[in-house]
């Protein structure tokens, strides 16, 4: 068959492309979006499922900020056994990986998920760790080396076999503790980043709105904390934050990206997904690189040819 | 649901804030009034969503407000320029054969949907009372209302027609005049919670048209859910997915 | 006289509004700049001045981002003995007070500079905590509440009378922590946020820039880090971060800042500091609002008249 | 130093990717050629700087290449639209009156500010020669060229003129023609490198506009800075208030 230019490995898991819808984004897979072009999508993360049902944030839910936004749903879900019964077995385009996000609030309600996922057969989950809307007063698991551990680690006792996907908060003091925490306990794939912590005011309304920051705004933040954990760790990296463009993409996988978390982005422009894809098969054409792995990091590395010295 | 760019053919200034957007291009599967599209207006990352006003073939009809940075950035834009739309979005305006009598409540730019509906509806030979309510005369784009309709107009300060609020001119009118087979609405929340009341006092079939802020505008991202009644009580459903056009009964008005 | 409705206290500093040009987007307040309207300006904060001179960060030192920039200045300046020989005194605006914004490496550098300032009668310094693009490979002093509350005590055990300010930086897992370190090392005033730390990268020329991210897109983490940390500290905060009109300035106040530092928003209008001042005076007259003191924190205190419950 | 709205009279497409922009307004102190201004593009967050390349009362004069995604969108500007300009910056090339046999050397855009100083220079009645290097010649905007001067052209590609770079073709002009007074050069950093080779081995006066990204671009941030000599080595020097125009001798050449 030749080489597939643009296929990745994340754990066990093999995408056709490095390009994945980011958790939150895109539901369960299941609105039909005919402006997508699938073929050109590796895999399709899950909205955050959590034990129970949850019902999410009062309104308003979504705050534009300068390129960017700020978004406070809550994680609004219908609880894992709800989710397996009516929509996992709906995700199913043709091709696409599915990915299944989870979130709980203590180690145990986090291994009762993941046990019934198991059951069913599905094969990659992500543990997200930094959801920054729901318990506003506690931390955020990810944002203690020590509960990231374990966290992933009751996850990965579970079942070896799974490829177990650890997201990240960039609300921390230094990103690469936490992710060397998640690689410890037995993380396959890193996701950097989730959303940043902000506030927005509704000046109008007189009201205030706290959630996550994403989008453009945050794609320096997002890049760094690839560039910082990149060095540090031996497991692969999905790039998440502010991608909108293909170059944006490049410039992930150029820092140490393995992979592409497309969010809110999507929502700006509906043909993300090919415009990133021609956009890197484009780049591996004109550099003569045979497949977009070996980009990976090369900026990082300073392997890049033809990169200038400082 | 499609993306695709659509031509300015007009972009005009009516009254007041109000503007006309005509647009040429077209959906393949064909709008029905109460749907919606989902604007890129450069340079904001979100899109703004605009209820269609008229739609025929290769030509889209939006009459918008400014009401912030995006649609003050809208109203410069010429002829010939391209927008982004995504849609048409959104489940419309459920229309019956049996509905005969209709009246139709519009208050400031939620008449949008129900230009379009009124076309429809004129073309099964309903009758049709449309209850248009401003903040003063000079709010009413008087070139853009449909013919062959029953307009009852009021305005807040009475410089038009009745003065006071869409709610209370309807309610007053069915008392004097008898209740229609169903309600269309679209405006302000508190008066889409008026005309909920008035249809739950009267038993009558009444829809509505929910805004609220949306990020993807398509139902992936859960921004825009309203509450919605369910045998448990209720749960967030969302208004650019499962809406924007609800029946008055199943909102949990709050 | 009657009230001055923009007046506000930093410590013992008075200003005669809360309008103040952040560190390092000044200069020293040497250079003319005739579309400024001094008047409408409270104070100046000088570019961070270290002990010895720094030579600063080659080329490129600005990268532009979505709706930001980044810097890598490097704190290039001449030392503290030829800011005081040549520049010092020649930031002589009237009635615009002047901070002198200070950093080192040790608590030792440190205590050096300010010994020296306050021999030269400087009556406000600011202790910039947070500057992310010096030694790069070390943390922040402000990534730390111990060093935070240590650095900063050493500076108000030389003198208790100056009005000392204490800069953070956002990039931490708590803020509310470093400001109480802050705090309780003596600090009269907190100054939220420096920059976010971030990369860029220059896709053509290939190659990275690392720094400080501002202007509109860390708005709201800078709100955010007011938001946080007004609700546990007692003293004034001055907000900083992605200020670019009148309505963010005031966003600001509501959520707790006395004082607003302007940075690289100047860079884009110049007419800034009007634009700010005629906001806050209508919004006081429009509110009957008697001083712009009565304003902060009225939102996160949820004291706001009309305000919006949730 | 001054913040004003310059109204565009026109933008016009010269050539390849060259836009002659001509705006009405007028700064209270006069502009000196080598001077900038610095120009705000919505919606981008930084300004962008552009030499003066001809000013007089009332008329500002910019020459731009589309280089990238801001320059892409002032190219699209159209007549009477407002721009926002901070100027005149930066310190201007040096005259004097015993310079009368004077080289300008200009390499693409770099061509701007010597355009401004060509028309000082013939007031003066100097002797010009001017040496402008393209690409090829589709890049050579002709029409913007001064009478009553002596060019030398080269193109890379030798489409016109000369084939090669314009440092190549001004050191063999010398060897032929004999020294000016002064060199003034505007271009890309390698070809002002060989400028100031040429004027070190000839020991002549030249002086080249420099350029670098700039965040204030009035000297308050310290973002523009170059490597400048002094006594003790080197230090880094702000191009938009210390410069753009620095003596070649000066400049530590990387
Ligand atoms: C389904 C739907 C259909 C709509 N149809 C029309 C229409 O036909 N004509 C029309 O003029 N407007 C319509 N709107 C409202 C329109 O989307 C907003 O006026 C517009 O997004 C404001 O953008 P802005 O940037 O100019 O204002 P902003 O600066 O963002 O905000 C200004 C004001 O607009 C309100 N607003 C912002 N976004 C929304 C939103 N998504 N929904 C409701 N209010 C919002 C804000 O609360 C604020 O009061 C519709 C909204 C929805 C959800
Ligand atoms: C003092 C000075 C005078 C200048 N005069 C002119 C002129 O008369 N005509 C003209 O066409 N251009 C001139 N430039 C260059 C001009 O500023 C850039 O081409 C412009 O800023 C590019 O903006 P962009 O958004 O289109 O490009 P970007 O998308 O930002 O970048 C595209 C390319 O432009 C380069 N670039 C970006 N910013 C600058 C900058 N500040 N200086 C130099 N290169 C930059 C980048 O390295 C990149 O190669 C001058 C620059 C300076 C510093
Ligand atoms: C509306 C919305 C909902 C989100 N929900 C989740 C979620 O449920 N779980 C999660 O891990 N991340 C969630 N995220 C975070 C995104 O997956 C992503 O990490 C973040 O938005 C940064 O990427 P972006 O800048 O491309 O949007 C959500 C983001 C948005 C905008
Ligand atoms: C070019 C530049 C230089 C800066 N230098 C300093 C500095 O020397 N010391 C400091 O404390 N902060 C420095 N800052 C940070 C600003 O003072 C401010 O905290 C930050 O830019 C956020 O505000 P803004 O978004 O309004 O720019 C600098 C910022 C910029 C853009
Ligand atoms: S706006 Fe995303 S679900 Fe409605
Ligand atoms: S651009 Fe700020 S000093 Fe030159």
């Amino acid at each position: 068959m030749g080489i597939k230019p643009l296929e990745v490995k994340l754990g066990r898991l093999s995408l056709k492309t490095p390009i994945i819808m980011a958790s939150g984004i895109f539901s369960y897979g299941e609105v039909n979006l005919n402006y997508i072009d699938y073929k050109k999508l590796g895999a399709i993360t899950t909205k955050t499922m959590t034990f129970n049902p949850k019902k999410g944030n009062p309104q308003p839910r979504i705050w534009e900020t300068p390129s960017g936004m700020i978004n406070c749903i809550g994680l609004q879900n219908p609880g894992i056994k709800e989710f397996i019964k009516k929509k996992l077995y709906s995700i199913n385009i043709s091709g696409v990986k599915t990915i299944v996000s989870i979130s709980g609030e203590n180690i145990d309600e986090v291994k009762r998920i993941t046990d019934l996922l198991v059951k069913q057969g599905v094969n990659a989950i992500e543990l997200n760790l930094s959801c920054p809307n729901v318990n506003r007063e506690n931390m955020m698991v990810s944002q203690s080396p020590d509960d990231t551990y374990s966290f992933v680690k009751a996850v990965r006792d579970i079942d070896g076999d799974i490829t177990l996907i650890a997201k990240l908060s960039p609300n921390v003091t230094d990103i690469t503790e936490t992710a060397l925490a998640a690689e410890k306990g037995g993380a396959d794939v890193l996701n950097l980043i989730n959303t940043v912590k902000a506030v927005a005011v509704d000046i109008e309304k007189k009201r205030i709105i706290e959630g996550g920051l994403s989008g453009p705004a945050i794609k320096p933040i997002g890049l760094r904390a690839v560039f910082d954990v990149y060095k540090k760790v031996q497991i692969p990296i999905i790039g998440t934050g502010g991608i909108t463009t293909g170059q944006d993409a490049l410039e992930y996988i150029l820092l140490g990206a393995s992979a592409l978390g497309i969010g809110s982005g999507l929502f700006s422009n509906p043909y993300l997904i090919d415009k990133i894809y021609h956009y890197l098969i484009k780049f591996l054409k004109k550099n003569n690189i045979k497949k977009i792995t070996n980009a990976t990091g090369l900026l990082n590395e300073k392997k890049y040819k033809g990169a200038e010295k400082r | 649901m499609e993306a695709k760019r659509f031509k300015i053919r007009r972009n005009i200034w009516l009254t007041e804030k109000l503007y006309l957007l005509e647009l040429e291009g077209s959906f393949n599967q064909t709008p029905i009034p109460g749907q919606f599209v989902h604007i890129k207006i450069e340079p904001f990352f979100l899109r703004r969503p605009f209820s269609i006003a008229g739609y025929k073939d290769n030509y889209l009809k939006i009459l918008y407000r400014i009401a912030g940075r995006a649609t003050d950035i809208l109203a410069q834009k010429k002829e010939d320029e391209l927008l982004g739309l995504i849609g048409p979005s959104g489940n419309g305006f459920p229309v019956n054969k049996k509905w005969e009598n209709v009246y139709l409540a519009a208050g400031g730019t939620g008449i949008a949907p129900l230009l379009f509906l009124a076309e429809t509806l004129k073309k099964k030979n309903c009758n049709i009372t449309f209850f248009y309510g401003a903040r003063t005369s000079d709010c009413i784009a008087f070139n853009i209302l449909p013919y062959g309709v029953n307009y009852v107009f009021s305005t807040d300060d009475g410089s038009y027609g009745y003065k006071g609020l869409v709610g209370d001119i309807l309610k007053r009118y069915i008392m004097e005049n008898g209740v229609p087979d169903v309600i269309y609405s679209g405006g302000p929340y508190e008066m889409l919670r008026k005309i909920a009341e008035i249809s739950k006092k009267y038993n009558l079939s009444a829809f509505v048209s929910l805004e609220n802020r949306m990020a993807c505008g398509v139902g992936i991202c859960y921004g825009c859910v309203t509450k919605i009644k369910c045998k448990d009580g209720w749960e967030y459903k969302r208004v650019c997915k499962d809406g924007p056009v609800f029946n008055t009964e199943e909102v949990l008005w709050e």
